[in-house]
């Protein structure tokens, strides 16, 4: 058994087990000690941790299960373990590998079920019984808003996994949320021109869409960016989440007129949607004298994965891709794939990231002190972790980067090379004003007392 | 004491069940620390899903109705109650008084319709209802419920009492009583109180002539007989009362967290209220709140285990044998708690219908006898009910 | 617009398939054993696992390390030979893309002792306890069965891919005079609708037309009076929970290509084919089959646009609204024998 | 005509041997209500048995008890035919052992025609008469023998009910209210059948609100009240005795 992952002093799971083990009744070594402390969970021991909330079951868990051994593998590189991966690369840093502020970095995990009002229990349960300092994770927007908005009342820094949803730093951005993942509106920018260009001008577009916040941004976006091409949109049907046989929503597409559907879903909805319209024969389609198309504006390797022969030659966008040929990239993807066997999603890549990112920030802010944190995080300006300089905007605490425009690969090589990159597109041009989304951080202090 | 009995109107044994239970869960903070689970957020679990659990034994445990969508009436009152606190004020106050009457409404009428029909009809029924609430909650009301993302405080929540009231802190606001901020053990005391209070009426209605009523249906029921009264406005009126404890608990649950998701409604939701109660102990007073208590433990507790903590327990076990000793009781704790919920449950209905109760009845009395040989006949052990 | 209803139609066909064979299977044992079979919708699930085990076990793999060569993120690379394809060259691969039919044969004795297994060790205790117990019971069972499940294939749902010969859609439309590609329909869910209406077809013949089926039918209408006829009922009742859980298991073994399994599939799909008896009638075999289809294609018109129009979210709560409707205006379902746990 | 007709077939004399059916001091249950209290009676072969009482008394109770259907339960007691031990038994086993129970309601099966109604009392092992015999006996139910057995008239549905009985190989015959809500010419015609079955002598206990009737058809009665013997003797003395029919059968 290697002993690379330690757990908190202050776990009180080992209370629990000899609890129930013994039935004896031990010391009340449970203290919170929350009265002593200045913010939420000050690290006093000799460890830190941080709290990996993760959908493991659910339609989001495959990613989860991803982002899951991204968290593992940064950990053990924050504690120096490893080949340190993106700590290598990462322009500038102060992170050396010994930890973080000198206190061995531990974590702890909560399954999720792709679930807002169970990621919001996992999450203050992580925080109020295992002491965690950083709650981040997450693949689902409606999650990450919940526990986003949780970690604003609990004064706990929330590094967003895998959200896209233009609500995530829009509509609902906190003070204490942060999202390195790029969003819907980006996707709709980038992808745009690449369909005009495939595609042509004159199309009708129908979509499906996943019934809720990431789904109606997503569809909202995509409608922005399909329309000022000229195209238009036939239909916008809202199917609800985790509905697993679309048929009944894809039949009416065949006789709609359309010739583009464009799949706003996400995970497994996406795969079984995918795999259904063509089922459907809806790729074999002459529509209007053209060819019937599907656009997946979002997707990742792991959902061209599920879907396997059906995603050839779709058009999405990606955060990121494995096979991108910078430094941090190749360094990200060699120590995954040393450690598990497989190269990493888009979805291991954010939530590395994050992690890193947010040890980083408190080694430059020298404190944990969350507003020190947020204050440091708040318009960083790196390079080295993939998808060229970012900047960690600090109106909405949003990443700007390069966006992928992607499309599945129709000659795989092996099961892992499933998506090409079509184009890189610059940061500039899906860079925004932050106004349009609304919303208000709110403030940083006074920092609240959790419990 | 005396006085006491008068004032409450209880006999002396409700009394002092009433004043041990209450105790017991006063006391929560200290007796479930050496179990690792005395911390603010499962606490409160407890005492809100006792509350549930309670209010469903009136319905189930005294008529026999099995219901099935009791969740709705919990997704209602949460609903209620944080849309009173982006309406009105973060008090409590009147969050659980909003919320204890929309479910109230709620329950009457899914109780009026599901009412007509008994057994596995009812049951299917109230699932059928409560899908529905479910369903609709998370598509065609997202604008009433925020569907999947669930229905959050919003820093520009109108609030018309707290700022007629004075200028608002910056931030988002907590859900307080009279000023006293409802989070954390607070927030737990605030709803051991109402639990405590909750039980009390459950005590009275089990003491007095309408719970005798309630159990006339339940025997009625089963035994095919008739009764020479219409039973059903009785049967309604439980029902109502037990949808108002799911409302309660509902509220209570958006006052110690102001967020409210249709998830709550999911008809799994209610099977796991049908669970806690079966497991407690149907139509007893304390089984249900210890069944909820079980399975809330169980869920956070044993669900938080994985290898590394395993390998720790079993730290005594030889390095060869250990890693196949964790990955076998890894398969039953962790991610696989529900393997171990349901067994447990299968096991309880098949050997102890009656529940844990039933369990500590039996060990009890094996215990007395054992104690008093001498007096013959079996001593008649009455539960802590 | 006929176009469009024709084809919600056709697509209501292989989901009330599933609602049929399921039901069919929960009726069995409900009108023989009496029982409420919470965990029925975990054997539709335990059928689907047949499939992807029947496929794993095809495409185990040999793995070997070639070091000299490395993969595309800088590891060794594995070099992988699926061991079926190896002994059986074409066969093999033949064998690989049939899996999902093929399974059947695994599944029909894998689903027939686990059946039998269930009565025998378990629900057999339930016959003379209250339904609430036996809805306990079966419920308890369903959440260790999915839990066991998960343990074994994970959380994550496995897709099964259906025969390549199968892969496309059949153009109903052309077949029946319409302009050729308005009306086409997957080939798959025309295979499991035809499937469905195989099984059910064959269920019915064995009742109708067999000895040991007439003794079912009788059973299932009066148990007493067929024991006070020498006949040891209950043991035929333990076939027929291994029947309605081959029939369950086969359900979920063709249902694999159309929707890729996960351990939770069959509590998705409980709630579902409960209502679905509940509205046939409970106790009544054709009951059942009819409200399978008839509910399958009401859902699948609740999902036309035009009528979403009309009464907004009407997709999401049609089943549910059914079910309401008929056990208030007609509580023994639509072709329920009156009496029937009528209350 | 009455008496002369209780004479005529009493054959078997009670010679010390153990009687064919001993029912010894039964208890039996409706969930919790206690319903036969401690019943005895026994019959000899080839006897027919009128099983009398009011409303309640417990008559059909105790024939389903030896028919050993599950409700009500039996909870004390012993019932033995022929040397076998019913009590032990489960009502397919006390089937198997010779025991038919003609309900009050026919229980005809829904869904089978008449002539699957009788193939059913011929799956199991311990087979009686042939269909023809039947048919030649009830030559109506060979004209209906394709017809679905509930769709039959009320006399009818007690001819295939006896039939199913004599389907079988039979060797106590429990008739419970065979002529309960039939027209007084069915009636009759039903008479006549148990008249000619009577001739066979199968041993037979019969019930019967009618009971001037069943007495009719009988050898000796046993009186119930509340869920215990109150009279045992020969079918004349009841007849002959309107002091006990007023007190126990209000006739």
């Amino acid at each position: 058994m290697s002993h690379t992952k330690v757990f908190g002093r202050r776990s009180v799971l080992r209370g629990g087990l000899a609890g129930i083990l013994a039935t004896s009744t031990m010391p009340l070594f449970f203290t919170r000690g929350a009265y002593a402390q200045e913010f939420c969970n000050a690290p006093t021991g000799d460890t830190v941790t941080f709290g990996f909330n993760l959908p493991l079951t659910g339609a989001y868990a495959e990613e989860g299960a991803d982002e899951q051994k991204a968290y593992e593998l940064a950990v053990k590189h924050l504690n120096g373990e490893g080949d340190g991966g993106l700590i290598n690369t990462l322009k500038p840093t102060v992170l050396k590998g010994n930890g973080l502020l000198g206190k061995k970095v531990v974590f702890v995990t909560g399954d999720t079920a792709t679930k807002a009002d169970q990621a919001r229990a996992s999450a203050t349960r992580m925080i109020e019984r295992d002491g965690a300092i950083m709650i981040t994770g997450g693949s689902s927007s409606s999650e990450a808003i919940a526990v986003q908005g949780l970690c604003q009342e609990m004064g706990v820094i929330f590094m967003a996994g895998l959200t896209h949803s233009n609500d995530t730093t829009g509509k609902d951005k906190k003070r204490y949320g942060f999202r390195h993942f790029f969003n819907a509106y980006m996707s709709g920018i980038a992808l745009g021109p690449e369909l005009a260009k495939a595609y042509g001008k004159d199309r009708r577009a129908y979509h499906l869409t996943a019934d809720y916040t990431w789904g109606w941004t997503q569809e909202e976006s995509m409608r922005q960016a399909t329309e000022a091409l000229g195209w238009q949109t036939a239909q916008a049907v809202k199917t609800p989440l985790g509905a697993g046989d679309f048929s009944q929503y894809l039949t009416p597409v065949l006789n709609s007129g359309a010739d583009v559907l464009i799949l706003n879903h996400y995970g497994n909805d996406m795969v079984n949607s995918l795999t259904q319209a063509v089922q459907f024969g809806m790729r074999d389609k002459q529509v209007n004298g053209k060819q019937f198309e599907i656009v997946v504006p979002l997707f990742s390797e792991l959902m061209a994965k599920g879907a396997g022969p059906a995603i050839k030659g779709i058009f999405g966008t990606s955060n990121w891709h494995w096979a991108l040929p910078d430094e941090g990239s190749k360094a990200f993807t060699k120590s995954f794939g040393a450690e598990y066997g497989s190269p990493p999603s888009q979805a291991a890549h954010t939530a590395y990231v994050q992690a890193i990112l947010y040890a980083d920030a408190v080694e430059r802010a020298g404190t944990f002190y969350p507003p020190a944190v947020i204050k440091a995080l708040e318009d960083f300006e790196f390079d080295g972790a993939g998808n060229g300089p970012t900047l960690y905007r600090g109106a909405d605490h949003q990443c700007f980067k390069n966006v992928l425009v992607v499309r599945g690969n129709e000659s795989p090589t092996s099961q892992y090379d499933v998506l090409n990159v079509v184009r890189e597109v610059p940061r500039e041009e899906v860079t925004y004003d932050p106004a349009i989304f609304g919303g208000d951080l709110g403030p940083a202090e006074p920092v609240p007392l959790c419990a | 004491m005396g006085n006491l009995v008068s004032k409450l109107s209880l006999s002396r044994r409700d009394l002092l069940l009433l004043l041990a239970f209450g105790a017991a869960v006063l006391l929560m903070p200290l007796w479930l620390s050496p179990f690792g689970a005395a911390y603010p957020d499962l606490l409160q679990k407890f005492v809100i899903y006792a509350i549930f659990a309670v209010g469903f034994n009136l319905l189930f445990g005294l008529t026999g109705y099995l219901s099935f969508g009791h969740a709705a009436f919990l997704g209602a009152g949460s609903y209620a109650a944080v849309w009173s606190f982006k309406l009105l004020s973060m008090d409590a106050l009147p969050a659980l008084i909003f919320a204890v009457a929309i479910s109230g409404i709620f329950a009457l009428v899914i109780g009026y319709l599901s009412l007509r029909r008994s057994g596995i009809y009812f049951s299917i029924l109230t699932l059928a209802f409560a899908q529905m609430s479910y369903n609709l909650a998370y598509s065609v009301l997202t604008p009433i419920t925020n569907g999947e993302t669930g229905l959050q405080l919003a820093l520009d929540d109108p609030r018309v009492l707290d700022r007629a009231l004075g200028p608002q802190p910056e931030g988002l606001p907590v859900p307080h009583l009279l000023g006293l901020e409802l989070t954390g053990y607070t927030g737990f005391f605030f709803c051991a109180l109402v639990l405590i209070l909750a039980f009390y009426i459950t005590v009275k209605i089990f003491s007095s002539p309408f719970g005798l009523m309630l159990r006339a249906i339940k025997s009625n029921q089963n035994r095919m007989g008739y009764m020479g009264f219409d039973t059903k406005p009785y049967a309604l009126t439980v029902f109502v009362i037990s949808g108002m404890f799911a409302g309660l608990a509902g509220a209570l649950l958006a006052i110690t967290d102001p967020l409210a998701g249709a998830e709550r409604m999911q008809w799994t939701a209610s099977g796991e209220v049908v669970l806690m109660t079966i497991l407690g102990g149907v139509g007893t007073l304390v089984g249900p709140a210890l069944g909820a208590v079980v399975i809330k433990y169980f869920e956070n507790i044993f669900s938080a285990f994985n290898d590394q903590i395993l390998s720790n327990a079993f730290a005594f076990v030889p390095e060869g044998l250990r890693e196949t000793v964790v990955a076998i009781v890894g398969k039953f704790v962790g991610e696989g708690w529900h393997l171990t919920l349901g067994l447990i449950f299968v096991l309880v209905v098949v050997f102890l219908p009656g529940g844990i109760m039933e369990g500590i009845r039996r060990i009890m009395s094996l215990f007395r006898r054992a104690q008093r040989p001498a007096k013959g006949a079996p001593a008649r052990i009455q539960p802590a009910e | 617009m006929f176009d469009a209803i024709l084809l919600q139609f056709l697509n209501g066909l292989d989901k009330g398939g599933a609602y049929a064979l399921i039901a069919l299977g929960l009726t069995l044992v409900f009108g023989t054993l009496g029982v409420v079979n919470f965990a029925h919708g975990a054997l539709f699930m335990l059928g689907a696992f047949c499939a992807v085990a029947f496929r794993q076990i095809l495409t185990l793999e040999t793995v070997t390390i070639d070091p000299t060569q490395l993969n595309p993120w800088g590891q060794p690379l594995e070099i992988r030979t699926p061991l079926v394809q190896g002994w059986f060259g074409d066969f093999g691969a033949v064998l690989v893309d049939w899996s999902v039919p093929v399974s059947i044969l695994l599944a029909i004795p894998v689903m027939a002792l686990l059946g039998i297994a269930f009565e025998r060790g378990l629900i057999k205790h339930f016959y003379k306890r209250p339904h609430a117990e036996q809805i306990l019971v079966t419920f308890g069972l369903a959440i260790v069965l999915q839990e066991i499940v998960k343990s074994v294939f994970g959380a994550n749902p496995i897709p099964q891919p259906m025969p390549a010969a199968l892969q496309g859609a059949a153009d109903i439309g052309a077949l029946i005079g319409l302009t050729p590609g308005v009306i086409t329909y997957p080939l798959w869910r025309l295979v499991y609708f035809l499937f469905s209406l195989g099984i059910i077809g064959g269920v019915f013949a064995f009742l109708r037309f067999t000895t040991f089926g007439m003794v079912v039918r009788a059973g299932m209408a009066d148990r007493e009076t067929v024991g006070l006829l020498g006949i040891n009922i209950s043991r035929r009742f333990t076939f027929m929970f291994g029947l309605a859980s081959v029939v369950a298991g086969l359900a979920g073994v063709m249902y694999t290509p159309l929707l890729p399994p996960n351990y939770h599939l069959g509590m998705d799909f409980l709630v579902l084919s409960f209502v679905v008896v509940v509205v046939g009638g409970m106790g009544s075999l054709p009951g059942a089959v009819a409200a399978g289809f008839l509910l399958g294609i009401l859902q699948s018109f609740a999902s036309m646009t035009e009528v979403k129009a009309i009464v907004p979210g009407i997709d999401q709560i049609i089943i549910y609204l059914v079910a309401v409707v008929i056990l208030l205006v007609r509580p023994r379902g639509l072709l329920g024998r009156r009496g029937v746990m009528e209350a | 005509m009455t008496i002369a007709l209780n004479t005529a077939v009493t054959t078997a004399p009670a010679t010390g041997a153990a009687p064919f059916l001993s029912v010894r001091d039964i208890h039996a249950y409706y969930g919790e209500s206690y319903i036969v209290q401690g019943v005895s009676f026994s019959i000899e072969e080839g006897e027919i048995l009128a099983l009398l009482g009011r409303n309640g008394a417990g008559k059909t109770s105790t024939m389903r008890a030896i028919a050993r259907l599950d409700n009500p339960s039996l909870q004390q007691g012993e019932i033995w035919l022929g040397g076998k031990p019913l009590h032990k038994m489960k009502s397919h086993e006390a089937a198997r052992a010779g025991v038919q129970l003609v309900p009050e309601d026919r229980r005809i099966i829904a869904g089978l025609t008449v002539e699957e109604n009788l193939l059913l009392a011929r799956v199991a092992p311990g087979h009686g008469w042939s269909l023809e015999r039947i048919y030649q006996l009830f030559p109506r139910l060979a004209e209906r023998r394709r017809q679905e057995g509930v769709t039959l008239s009320g006399g009818e549905q007690q001819m295939l009910a006896i039939a199913r009985a004599l389907a079988r190989d039979l060797k106590l015959l429990l008739l419970d209210e065979p002529y309960e809500g039939l027209a007084p010419v069915i009636v009759h015609e039903i008479e006549k059948t148990l008249h000619e079955i009577r001739a066979l002598g199968i041993t037979t206990i019969i019930v019967e609100q009618n009971a001037i009737a069943a007495l009719r058809l009988s050898d000796r009665a046993v009186i119930l009240d509340t869920g215990e013997v109150a009279f045992e003797g020969s079918a004349a003395d009841v007849l002959e005795n309107a002091d006990l029919r007023h007190e126990y059968l209000a006739i």
